[in-house]
């Protein structure tokens, strides 16, 4: 790709940007976010098309307008949100646009789904074609995109963030199948903000920041470090401070916890825990093994079967999320914008979604409409939530990392005893997660109580003082930081035994 | 019984223009376009069909312009709702208006200042099965299109084109398929179906157009694609439900049992919402119904 | 420059919007042989000619206003309120069975009636709000239906020897104590009559011929209030919330299920209180057996939508609508161009108001144009 | 018939935008023949509409009447709602006509404030009457129970099952004018003939629902009936087409509806509204107007009876029978009941 230009409206995405790609590789791309990776990528499937610039494949010049043209040029891609049709079965994804048809018109699934057989065969894909989409966990969605690329016989096969919703092992499987399949001749561009992964897998890396290149480097010839620096510009701090502090009381504790899904299996199995204040405690795990479930009873949002859930003292077992917030427990959700903010509101106005009901917001159900900003402004002030002066700016205009700063903002602003985490920083770049994990740690250190859920093993390990291991519904071990590493909890995660414990 | 085949007519007689409005909303809220419009496009197909009934002699010709006029007002509806991401329920309340407006209007044009129609010289033919039980064609018609649309939906390529594009269009758009194109088409056809539905009324059920023929028949099209959970079978059941309780109603209504015949006029309604009641279900809608598509939007 | 940001205001859309379909009416006039220009003047006059005419267009206006507001309420709670019909029965059926049932003195009488109007409303509207919470019926189902079982309830009761007025199809009126009929009682009586009968003051034809009520200040009274309450109350920004994101709402302890509910009663008491508005201002202050919906319900549709679905721009559309229909008679009879004509403008106006965007990509050309030839600049620099 | 109406709806046109320019309509009257003045008058249409196939329809007929002979002004208002009656007679008050006409007994009551407020303004109102009747209101009644009691006379005199059938829209005070009317036709004859037939009634609780008008009526013929009384206004259609398709009699309401099925439509219970509207108006021109009375029109005075085309299905020794009724009905000899009351006090008498 040579020099790629691409405006939204008046805002320049890139700038004459440039990309070169060896056949038979696997090259990554890394930049902040809105760097503009995804929108380059974007733009080499004809998902967008670019103001100006020009797009080479195995060396002649193509036009590529439609994803349509990509497809037929060998050029697959798994977008960084996924393009799946949840209702539909796993053969159904594969198969949409390029369907197999026996008498014209009508499908046949039978001739799919045995050449769909023999390409997992080749590389060693492990796929339930008759699962819905809705029912499968994230790792095999993501198998699924690429099963949908390869269906298509692509060469050049792009990967945006493939690797932000995984587990480790999941991770390291998708590496695996990534090198099976440069074996078999194909090429690879893979997006991430892992640099570990980065080093792990590819042989060439381009950067870019804000748009521009920044640099092309090959990965022998350097280390995370200074791929870091080159992506932010400045260096970056991957450790985070803790204070050594004494833990409190507990605060917060959950006694012989049973949840079920909407189906009625049980995913969350006789689970106790409890946490001090000033505590961190983590859960690590492969997703799908209860963590969706468990923070879901403990914020009343589904209904507890037995068990039992105290807080201070108080029994807040199914109640409401109303009276969790009562009881000074706040949420950092997993999806910020389902869950998290309400779009169409103002940022002033989500910052206050919790707390609309109390004073100074509002007194005798009138709002206090110069409160609300203030209180706004003072958070986007603290947060440095951008741009400057957004309290009238409706949330959804925000960008992904300035809408994340403004729900942390909001939990921490609550004051809460008790700070759920979900998936703090999921799809945020280090420079935005180094300033969550602060912030984090900022509220431990004060100490508040705080319930860390996360895929990333690895910010699981860096932050909690404590961590359990979510498997299968039950806790496999609960681990103090200091005997935790990551080959351990990997191990009880994958439903290993802990050998030291036993 | 001979009662058992007039209870199996008049249900199929009622049901018949709900069930091809019916199929129309589905098809249009499967591509992801809320088609609120129905009761337009069936009151602009009852007159078309009835009019161009009248002045060609011919009822199937009269229904094929059905089709056409409420493609037209469909056609429109694409547009604003495809074109220029409009509001689909407010393009929908807006074509409600025109079309019967236009209607009512044309009417007065063609027919001497009268807002309906002269009877059409021959009707749509009939169809005896015996046992007492006979048929409109377009009771036929409906009933294969039924099944045509499911085995569309459910076994074609273009089935699942269309069902990807009301969940995911983005995912549909990356892999090719045209989001717009199938947007236009489908609510194109579902404007075809509703005139055909509005000309079942006024081609089979009755001989004429007049302002009334269709009367909130849209809506409960409408109500029917909801509580069918946008399946095509489903809704034409649901159809049919309804069209059971109006034949119970007359059936009743002609013993000698005292309940009051407005009371007895509640009860498809009444039945409507307390079966709703009790299969309690989750609702199955197109996740992205109703929402414009915008290429490239987050 | 100025012109384009003008373009894009929602107002200016809306405006554009109506002149748009009055051209397209007067198109379809043309077409059917009609000179359009006299139309419209007929539809101006038949509105404008003499005060009572804009007394009858602001009479008129009320209950639309009202339904119009209804609908607002709902859609803000993200839900598609279509049972104004069923709900505006409710509320004149209560109305009639209040304020012609009960003796109360003048003035608490319509307090009393209105208040029960919409309580009985708001609980149709509230069973509509449970049936979509607790037993997952669509709101839109419930309410077509409901619709329909409100007519035929309403056309039940009123035959029920308690509330028929004997010889008639038609229930008993409500009492004049219960009328929100404005200098009733004065101007029913001799000495009143005598004195409207001989003034040639146009408020004295207003108060002699229409039946000038008060109700146009409840409705605007409601629509501030709607207002007031979205803008500046807990309660508002929490039914504004659960409108456009359950989950959001609900993680942050905002009752989902409690607010639909809330919302739906809000909205159908106020179409209940259309109907008893209408009951208590307007002659004959009684329900009558109805052949089908008299239509209320989808005109607030039609008005909320022109409003911009605001509660103050429902005042103004409600207005615009009420002289459109009541002026489009004139159309009829001094021009003999069918009133379906209005229809289709108002069909026209909504349409346009759907596809606004249309304004502000024609407003935008001028500037995309600009940005084309800078892409090309780009492309020479590349 | 069509282009003869065809250019008298565009002679209207003209002649209104002429009296616009004019002002009044009054001054063109040397123009046309002479039968007194030429007048200006309106009609307020109750909710069913001007088109509704019935009343109103047949009102404003008559006065397209009155502007193709003797080209008077008129002009009409529709109704959509109820509030509406009040504001569309004081708009056409403005205007000064000569004569307001309102259909159907739901205007009564706007009509009666209309009359008493506006003093000068000649009124009509039809249907409907009152107990003290304003000078400047005349009120006009049809007996369509007399029209009714024929139309089931031949139906008593016909049915070869014994069992006739009415299907009615919503009941009130009107509508059982036609019921008990057709009732005790049926019963008349059932008493010459000396045998028992059973009448079927069923309300289909709408004027418009043309499908379930259909669905009664069939299943109707179905339990045996072969003559149905089609009185449901607008939906009377679909009673029509069921008779069609089940190849049975009907009786058509109203007008004569044998346009609609020549081969079923026996004949039809007429309600000359078009004629007594015509004949009043005219009078208004020679200067009598019966103003505050009520008067009720009926057989005697051709105001109602059966359709003209009554011969071409029902057999010339039942129309001649049917004559002999009619003329009894004239003379009092049989008084037709015309609600359930004097349908009981009628039946006892025929017992
Ligand atoms: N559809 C769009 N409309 C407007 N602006 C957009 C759009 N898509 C991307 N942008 C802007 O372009 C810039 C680049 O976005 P892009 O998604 O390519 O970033 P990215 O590098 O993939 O970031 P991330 O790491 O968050 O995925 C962002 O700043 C974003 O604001
Ligand atoms: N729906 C939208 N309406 C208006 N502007 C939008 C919209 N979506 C995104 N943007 C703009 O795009 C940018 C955000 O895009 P994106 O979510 O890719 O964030 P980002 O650039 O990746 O930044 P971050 O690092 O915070 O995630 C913001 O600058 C925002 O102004
Ligand atoms: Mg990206
Ligand atoms: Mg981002």
């Amino acid at each position: 790709m040579q020099g790629i230009t691409k405006y939204f409206g008046d805002f320049c995405a890139l700038k004459e940007v440039e990309l070169a790609v060896r056949a038979g590789t696997i090259h990554s791309i890394l930049g902040e976010n809105g760097a503009g990776k995804t929108t380059l990528m974007n733009i080499l499937y004809g998902f967008y098309t670019c103001d100006s610039g020009k797009i080479f494949v195995h060396g002649s010049e193509q036009e590529i307008s439609t994803p349509k043209d990509a497809i037929n040029l060998g050029i697959g891609m798994v977008h960084q949100h996924f393009m799946l049709v949840e209702p539909y079965t796993v053969l159904q994804n594969i198969i949409l646009g390029d369907e197999t048809t026996k008498i014209p018109g009508i499908i046949d699934y039978k001739k799919a789904r045995r050449k769909i057989e023999g390409l997992a065969q080749a590389y060693h894909f492990n796929i339930d074609l008759d699962a819905k989409i809705q029912d499968i966990t994230v790792g095999m969605q993501q198998r699924v995109e690429i099963m949908k690329a390869l269906y298509r016989g692509a060469e050049i096969l792009i990967l945006d963030e493939p690797t932000s919703v995984l587990t480790p092992q999941e991770i390291d499987e998708l590496i695996d199948i990534m090198h099976s399949m440069v074996k078999n001749g194909k090429t690879i561009v893979i997006i991430t903000h892992k640099l570990a992964e980065i080093m792990k897998s590819s042989d060439e890396c381009t950067v870019i920041r804000k748009g521009k290149n920044v640099a092309s480097v090959k990965i022998e010839d350097t280390s995370e470090n200074e791929l870091a620096e080159l992506m932010v510009g400045r260096k970056v701090h991957f450790t985070v401070e803790k204070e050594n502090r004494k833990t409190g009381e507990v605060i917060f504790s959950v006694d012989r916890l049973t949840v079920e899904d909407d189906r009625g299996i049980t995913k969350v199995n006789d689970i106790s825990f409890g946490i001090r204040a000033g505590e961190i405690f983590g859960i690590a795990g492969v997703d799908g093994n209860g963590q969706q479930e468990l923070f879901e009873a403990i914020a009343s949002l589904r209904k507890a079967k037995t068990g039992s859930i105290h807080m201070k003292g108080v029994n807040i077992t199914n109640t409401s999320p109303r009276e969790m917030f009562e009881n000074g427990i706040c949420v950092i959700p997993e999806d910020r914008q389902k869950s998290g903010l309400v779009l169409e509101f103002t940022v002033a106005e989500n910052m206050v979604l919790e707390k609309i009901g109390r004073a100074p917001f509002s007194r005798h159900g009138l709002l206090d409409l110069k409160k609300i900003r203030k209180n706004a402004t003072d958070l986007i002030r603290e947060y440095d939530v951008r741009p400057e002066h957004c309290e009238d700016t409706r949330a959804g205009a925000l960008s992904g990392g300035n809408q994340q700063k403004a729900i942390i903002a909001r939990a921490i602003s609550n004051d809460p005893d008790l700070l759920i985490a979900v998936q703090p920083t999921r799809g945020l770049d280090v420079g935005a997660i180094e300033f969550v994990h602060k912030a984090i740690v900022g509220q431990r250190n004060q100490g508040k109580a705080i319930l860390l859920i996360s895929l990333e093993l690895e910010e699981v390990l860096k932050l909690s003082d404590r961590i359990a291991v979510l498997y299968n519904g039950k806790f496999a071990d609960i681990l103090d930081a200091k005997d935790a590493d990551e080959n351990r909890i990997g191990l009880l995660m994958a439903g290993g035994k802990n050998d030291e414990n036993a | 019984m001979d009662n058992i085949g007039i209870i199996i007519s008049i249900t199929l007689m009622y049901a018949t223009p709900l069930i091809l409005a019916a199929l129309g909303g589905i098809i249009s809220e499967l591509s992801g376009i809320t088609n609120i419009g129905i009761e337009g496009m069936m009151v602009i197909g009852a007159f078309a069909g009835a009019a161009v009934g009248y002045f060609s002699g011919n009822p199937w010709i009269g229904l094929l312009c059905a089709a056409g006029a409420g493609g037209l007002l469909a056609l429109m509806h694409a547009i604003a709702c495809v074109k220029f991401n409009a509001n689909q329920i407010i393009s929908g309340v807006a074509l409600n208006l025109i079309g019967l407006g236009l209607s009512l209007f044309l009417s007065r044009i063609f027919f001497d200042g009268a807002t309906q129609t002269l009877p059409v010289p021959s009707k749509l033919p009939k169809i005896s099965l015996g046992g007492g039980i006979s048929l409109d064609s377009t009771v036929i018609i409906a009933l294969c299109l039924v099944v045509f649309v499911w085995f569309y939906l459910y076994r074609m390529r273009g089935g699942l084109r269309l069902r990807a594009i009301g969940e995911h269009p983005a995912a549909a758009d990356t892999l090719g398929i045209n989001v717009y194109l199938f947007r236009y088409l489908a609510v194109i056809v579902s404007g075809l179906l509703a005139g055909m539905g509005g000309a079942a009324m006024s081609l089979a059920v009755v001989s004429s157009f007049t302002p009334i023929v269709i009367s909130g028949h849209g809506y409960i099209a409408l109500a029917a694609v909801i509580f069918g959970r946008w399946n095509p079978v489903g809704s034409s059941l649901a159809c049919i439900l309804f069209g059971f309780a109006q034949a119970l109603v007359v059936i009743l209504g002609g013993g000698e049992i005292a309940i009051p015949s407005q009371i007895l006029a509640m009860l498809p309604y009444i039945l409507t919402i307390a079966v709703l009641m009790l299969l309690k279900g989750k609702t199955a809608a197109p996740r992205a119904s109703g929402v414009p598509y915008i290429k490239g939007s987050r | 420059m100025k012109m384009r940001e003008l373009i894009k205001k929602p107002a200016t859309g809306i405006l554009l919007a109506i002149l748009i379909g009055f051209v397209a009416g007067a198109v379809v006039l043309a077409v059917a042989g009609f000179n359009p220009l006299e139309a419209y003047g007929a539809l101006f006059r038949g509105v404008f000619s003499k005060p009572k005419y804009i007394a009858q267009v602001i009479i008129k206006s009320t209950p639309i206003i009202l339904t119009g507001i209804s609908f607002v309420v709902a859609f803000k709670s993200g839900l598609f309120n279509i049972g104004g019909e069923g709900q505006y029965i409710m509320g004149a059926l209560t109305a009639v069975i209040v304020g012609g049932k009960l003796e109360l003195p003048p003035g608490l009488h319509f307090v009393v009636v209105i208040i029960m109007a919409m309580i009985m409303s708001g609980l149709l509207g509230a069973f509509v709000g449970v049936l979509k919470t607790r037993f997952g019926v669509h709101e839109v189902i419930s309410c077509v239906m409901l619709n329909w079982i409100m007519l035929y309830l309403s056309n039940f009761l009123i035959t029920t020897e308690w509330l028929k007025k004997p010889g008639t199809e038609a229930s008993i009126e409500a009492n004049t104590s219960a009328w929100s009929v404005v200098l009733n009682s004065w101007k029913t009586s001799d000495a009143g009559m005598e004195q409207l009968a001989n003034s040639n003051s146009p408020m004295a034809e207003v108060l002699l011929k229409t039946d000038f009520n008060y109700g146009i200040l409840v409705a605007v009274l409601i629509a501030v209030g709607v207002y007031f309450l979205y803008k500046n109350t807990t309660k508002g920004y929490e039914l504004r919330a659960v409108g456009i994101n359950q989950h959001a709402s609900q993680l942050a302890g905002i009752s989902v299920n409690k607010n639909v509910i809330l919302s739906m009663a809000i909205s159908a008491a106020i179409a209940g209180l259309a109907g008893a508005l209408t009951i208590t201002g307007v002659m004959p202050h009684r329900v009558t057996q109805l052949a089908t919906h008299e239509g209320y319900g989808f005109a607030g549709i039609s008005v909320a939508l022109i409003g911009g679905c605001s509660p103050i721009g429902s005042i103004f559309s409600g207005l615009f609508y009420s002289m459109l229909t009541y002026g489009s008679a004139s159309i009829q009879s001094e021009v003999g161009a069918a009133s379906e004509i209005m229809d289709i403008v108002i069909g026209v106006i909504i349409y346009m108001i759907a596809i606004s965007s249309l304004f502000i990509m024609l407003a935008n050309r001028k500037k995309t144009a600009g940005c084309a030839a800078g892409k090309r600049k780009a492309e020479k620099h590349g | 018939q069509e282009p003869a109406q065809e250019s008298s709806a565009a002679q209207s046109t003209e002649n209104e935008s002429t009296a616009q320019e004019n002002g009044e309509g009054e001054s063109e009257a040397g123009s046309k023949p002479a039968a007194g003045k030429t007048l200006n008058v309106a009609l307020v249409a109750d909710l069913g509409g001007i088109n509704d196939q019935s009343f109103n329809q047949s009102a404003w007929e008559g006065m397209q009447k009155l502007e193709a002979d003797l080209g008077y002004q008129v002009k009409y208002l529709e109704s959509a709602q109820e509030s509406d009656f009040g504001s569309n007679l004081d708009k056409l008050t403005d205007e000064e006509p000569d004569m307001i006409w309102g259909v159907g007994f739901l205007m009564a009551d706007a009509m009666l404030n209309a009359a008493k407020t506006n003093p000068d303004q000649k009124y009509g109102i039809v249907d409907s009457s009152y107990e003290e009747t304003p000078e400047n209101l005349t009120s006009v009644l049809f007996k369509a129970q007399e029209s009714s009691f024929l139309v089931g006379y031949i139906a008593g005199r016909m049915t070869e099952t014994d069992h006739v059938g009415l299907v009615g829209p919503i009941k009130n005070p009107i509508i059982d004018q036609f019921e008990y009317g057709f009732r005790a036709g049926v019963a008349y004859a059932a008493k010459e003939l000396d045998k028992d037939i059973a009448v079927d009634v069923q309300y289909a609780e709408s004027f418009s629902d043309n499908a379930k008008a259909k669905a009664i009526a069939t299943v109707m013929y179905n339990d045996g009936a072969d003559i149905l009384f089609a009185m449901t206004g607008g939906a009377s259609i679909g009673v029509i087409e069921a008779a069609k398709e089940m190849d049975q009699y009907v009786i058509g309401v109203d007008r004569d509806q044998n346009y609609l099925a020549p081969e079923n439509v026996l004949t039809s219970a007429i309600k000359n509204v078009d004629q007594v509207i015509y004949k009043i108006t005219r009078e208004i021109a020679d200067g009598t107007f019966a103003g505050g009375t009520a008067t009720s029109y009926g057989l005697a005075e051709d105001a109602v009876g059966i359709a003209p085309t009554s011969d071409q299905l029902v057999p010339a020794d039942i129309l001649a029978a049917t004559d002999k009724v009619k003329e009894e009905l004239i003379s009092g000899t049989i008084t037709a009941p015309l609600d359930e009351d004097s349908f009981n006090e009628f039946m006892a008498g025929l017992a």
